[in-house]
């Protein structure tokens, strides 16, 4: 009987360029991988509930901490497998020149009413790690009153690129995603730790085709796919 | 014994007591508005339960607050045109008419459709909704709804109360068949003074 | 954009039609249950069966979608009765998308059918009662037909809100193409797409499409009940 | 998590409750219209306008906030208008929550009062009149009141509708504490975090309360109509 | 000229023709069950638009389709006792009573509502809601509302065909006093042959 097809739970972040992966898996011969693609914390709480899923790609360690504190992946199974920059956006029309480094006039180039959009910074991945490189670089407290938090870090995209926000803090592979927006910095790569999205084997899983096609992500083959979307790996 | 009724019950804080007994074909209740006229047809129904008190017709008890005994509406198969006549909004002339045939064993049902339809003359309103009747083709398709139920009982609260005077006298006629051919206990209310006496009903004077 | 749809579109069209229908045909019996208890019954503590009814809509969708995985979760004790009693597994499945779209759709439904029962003419059901009809059978005939306004536009409420329900779905049973992917889970991903923009627009032109199919099937019900035709 | 409110707590509880209010009141005469438009009138093309009130309901809110983002953004003709015409500004503001809230409870109430304007008896209509009262005042005397509890059921469906009203919100106005952070949104926040479980279960307690204080507030008014005394 | 009449109108496929003109005190209408009487009240008061026709009352064009003169129900003043009285089921009776009462210029009212609940005989009803009224009770309310607006003509669908004996002699006094004092235009409808001898009507026949 053909393999059953695994069940990956991935961060909605990675929705491009895993699809991209999971086509060459499947020009391989290999059934496709069921793949749902939600917010980190939701997959998490599912796999905690006992969810059906053969893989989890988190958008950030701490969910991946949360589910290995409780022993819901199988050891040996996790990975930090891709990294990413965070960059500093403006509307692709906006003319604003401005360079993330200490003490950047951050606020200043905000105006008197313009927001910055980002992430939620106290829950959603990108938010946390715009925060830390701008506590890092001393301008947190500027624009603490001037966010626009948003509930994931496409919608911060969306902020910027409809000219609600002129500027805002994405990932390095969500600004290239878009032609409304253009990068005017990335913040540099001590401010923040290491941007990195895990990947690991909740501990029920047992289909042989979900640890294949774990070893599939971790070859150069699927690596090249993803620096082809803009992220780094290791 | 056709009717024996000793009850009482509350209504917007004063106290109806309905307390006789009638032996006649046809028993008519009198009394002025507000009398408590419907009151007793309600309670004979089973519609309004008395506070206490027995109900009995034909020898049948249908409520005894003593005894624990209080039949059910649809146990007590009583023919009633209610003075608000109650047509159901949703159900064209024919299918409120047939409404309680429908739900009457055959060998129980002492009138036929046709029958009624012609004596009551609304045949050309069988597929009419009841919102559009006029007062008195209102009142006259509830008196078919209530016959043709088949009933053991009728409780006729002002019956011809919207009908012209051509049309009274003919019903009046079919009642006067219905108790001589059928033997049915009647309840009658009605300030028709004229109408009364021609059935011949005795009076019972309500909330004196 | 205005392209027939795919094989992939149809099929999430038909899900969402599928997850929606049963959804709404679950819950109709049980909403009219709640319904009939709020609008005839009086007892001490009703206002709080009400507010617990209404708490789908207070909550925000993703606290019902992690209420709901905490109790039929593999690990949860509703998920086990069910899996136990009936052999019906919700984790992953449409059927706890169905599940999702149903409690969200609920307090929908009992306003609707409990606005009508209460203006039903009691003196109506009196009348069927004398006439011969038992308490179901005046029900059947005389105070369903009267609510049934009621119960259509519950229906049609609670169906639109089960094609637009997101945020309990993917919390709940996650995102799952061909099981728990309906149209605005679809949507959701399509948003996190770069230059998803136009895709967007043309699922989203089809959840428009749905419901106003669904607003002409109603209308047409709701016609005929006028003429005369019972909806009951 | 039986703790009085904090400080915060009590801000973000305070701004729902403004927002929802704001949002209901608004919504309720705009919906009054469009339900009286609806129930009423007969045109050509009147299905096509229930079905655009329906759209809140069908399309996910993350695609109605990107539409309202689309419209009142900064870019955005609505926008524009808003602020040259009124010198309100909604982006970014707790006008805008009020406004997404509003869209998203509007197809409610809509179907609620409409319903009961359906049923009113239009013969007492006429009879007002012939007593001599004029259209708008036969209007406000005979059928408003017998629409309330329509009207009642609406109000209280909007409001725990936008009590709970997340996705369009944070989409169009993003998750600002002070400004559009209510109670959903704090909830989302707090469910985002590992470990934020606690901090879920009493600000969801939080959100159970207000809904209850709410169909308590609506049933003493129900109760007080009941007894004769007039909702309006 | 109190009434002239001559208008058509289509109901349930049927066509409605009344003409006829009037010069007594009271008209009475007259006419079989369905004929067309209360549709007639309904033209003249404004609440059923006739296909065609002209309707003057007093001399007072109401109605003329060639003229194009409609007026509302509201600017035609009558005082409109309904077949299926109509109360509202949201007021309590005091409130129906004064309801078109508040609505009348002070000047142009000529009854009050101590004087109205006196010869009704409804003041132990005042605090009411209708929903709980016997058959007369609510028909003397629906009464005592109409004559409390001040009409101008008197539209009276069956009146007192709820009433006792006692009753309705005495409303019929009432209506023959305001009949002589205050020189109202009234159109009566009515199956009492009695009622409608006593007052002195002209009879009209509807629908012959
Ligand atoms: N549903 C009700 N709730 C409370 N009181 C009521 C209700 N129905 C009637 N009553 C009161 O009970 C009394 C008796 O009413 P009932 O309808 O039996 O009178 P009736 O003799 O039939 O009068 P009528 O000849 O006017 O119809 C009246 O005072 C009436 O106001
Ligand atoms: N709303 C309506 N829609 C359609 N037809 C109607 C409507 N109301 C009455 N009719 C019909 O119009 C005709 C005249 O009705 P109308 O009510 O004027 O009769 P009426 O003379 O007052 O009779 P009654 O003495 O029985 O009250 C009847 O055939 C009736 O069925
Ligand atoms: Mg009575
Ligand atoms: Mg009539």
């Amino acid at each position: 009987p053909a393999p059953k097809p695994p069940t990956v739970l991935a961060a909605a972040s990675l929705q491009e360029s895993l699809t991209g992966v999971a086509e060459a898996w499947v020009r391989k011969g290999h059934p496709r991988p069921v793949i749902a693609f939600a917010a980190s914390s939701a997959l998490a709480r599912q796999i905690e509930a006992g969810a059906p899923a053969d893989l989890f790609f988190s958008a950030d360690e701490d969910w991946m901490s949360y589910l290995e504190q409780r022993r819901l992946l199988r050891p040996g199974s996790r990975v930090s497998l891709l990294t990413n920059d965070i960059v500093l956006i403006a509307p692709a029309g906006s003319n604003v020149r401005l360079s993330a480094a200490r003490g950047f006039p951050l606020a200043q180039a905000l105006g008197p009413n313009g927001r910055l959009a980002l992430a939620d910074p106290d829950s959603v991945p990108a938010g946390k790690y715009a925060r830390e490189a701008l506590t890092s670089l001393g301008v947190w407290p500027q624009v603490h009153g001037k966010m626009a938090r948003a509930e994931n870090v496409r919608a911060a995209l969306a902020f910027v690129a409809r000219g609600a926000a002129p500027l805002g803090i994405v990932f390095a592979t969500d600004a290239r995603a878009s032609t409304a927006v253009r990068v005017v910095s990335t913040f540099p790569a001590a401010s923040h730790a290491p941007v990195s999205n895990p990947l690991a084997a909740p501990a029920r899983a047992t289909n042989p085709e979900g640890e294949a096609f774990r070893r599939f992500l971790l070859s150069g083959e699927a690596k090249a796919i993803f620096r082809r979307f803009g992220f780094g790996t290791r | 014994m056709s009717f024996e009724l000793d009850v009482s019950v509350r209504r917007s804080g004063r106290m109806l007591v309905a307390q006789f007994t009638s032996d006649s074909a046809i028993t008519a209740l009198q009394g002025p508005s507000g009398a408590g006229k419907t009151t007793v047809l309600d309670m004979v129904a089973g519609l309004l339960r008395p506070d206490s008190g027995r109900i009995a017709v034909g020898g049948e008890v249908l409520f005894d607050s003593a005894a624990g005994i209080d039949l059910a509406p649809e146990r007590r198969r009583c023919g009633y045109v209610f003075q608000d006549l109650r047509l159901f909004p949703h159900r064209r002339v024919r299918d409120n008419l047939l409404f309680g045939w429908r739900l009457t064993p055959p060998g129980e049902r002492w009138l036929t459709l046709d029958d009624a339809v012609e004596f009551l003359g609304i045949g050309p309103l069988l597929e009419r909704m009841p919102a559009s009747l006029s007062g008195g083709e209102a009142q006259r398709v509830a008196i078919g709804r209530a016959l043709l139920a088949g009933p053991r009982m009728l409780l006729l609260d002002e019956p011809l109360s919207a009908l012209d005077r051509a049309r009274r006298d003919g019903l009046l006629r079919v009642i006067e068949g219905i108790r001589d051919r059928f033997a049915l206990p009647i309840l009658y209310v009605s300030h028709d003074a004229g109408a009364v006496a021609r059935l011949g009903a005795s009076v019972v004077p309500i909330g004196e | 954009m205005f392209a027939p749809l795919t094989a992939d579109e149809w099929g999430i069209v038909l899900l969402s039609l599928q997850v929606s229908g049963v959804a709404v045909a679950l819950t109709l019996p049980a909403a009219f249950g709640l319904a009939w208890v709020l609008a005839r019954w009086r007892f001490p503590g009703k206002v709080v069966i009400d507010a617990l009814i209404h708490l789908p809509l207070v909550l925000p969708p993703v606290v019902t979608g992690w209420l709901l995985l905490l109790a039929f979760g593999g690990n949860g004790p509703a998920g086990r009765w069910l899996e136990d009693s009936f052999g019906v597994t919700v984790m992953f499945r449409w059927t706890g998308a169905a599940l999702a779209s149903a409690v969200m759709a609920l307090p929908l439904m009992v306003r609707a059918i409990r606005l009508l029962l209460e203006a039903v003419d009691r003196r109506l059901e009196g009348a069927a009662r004398s006439l011969g009809a038992g308490p179901w059978r005046t029900f059947a005939s005389v105070t369903l037909p009267l609510a049934a306004p009621g119960v259509l536009a519950g229906a049609v409420l609670g169906f639109a809100r089960s094609l637009g329900e997101f945020g309990a779905t993917i919390t709940f049973v996650s995102n799952i193409p061909g099981e728990t992917q309906t149209l605005p889970l679809a949507i959701y991903s399509a948003l996190q797409l770069p230059g998803g923009d136009a895709l967007v627009t043309r699922l989203a032109g089809i959840a428009v499409l749905l419901s106003l199919g669904a607003l002409v099937a109603s209308e047409l019900l709701v016609r005929r009940s006028a003429k005369g035709g019972h909806v009951f």
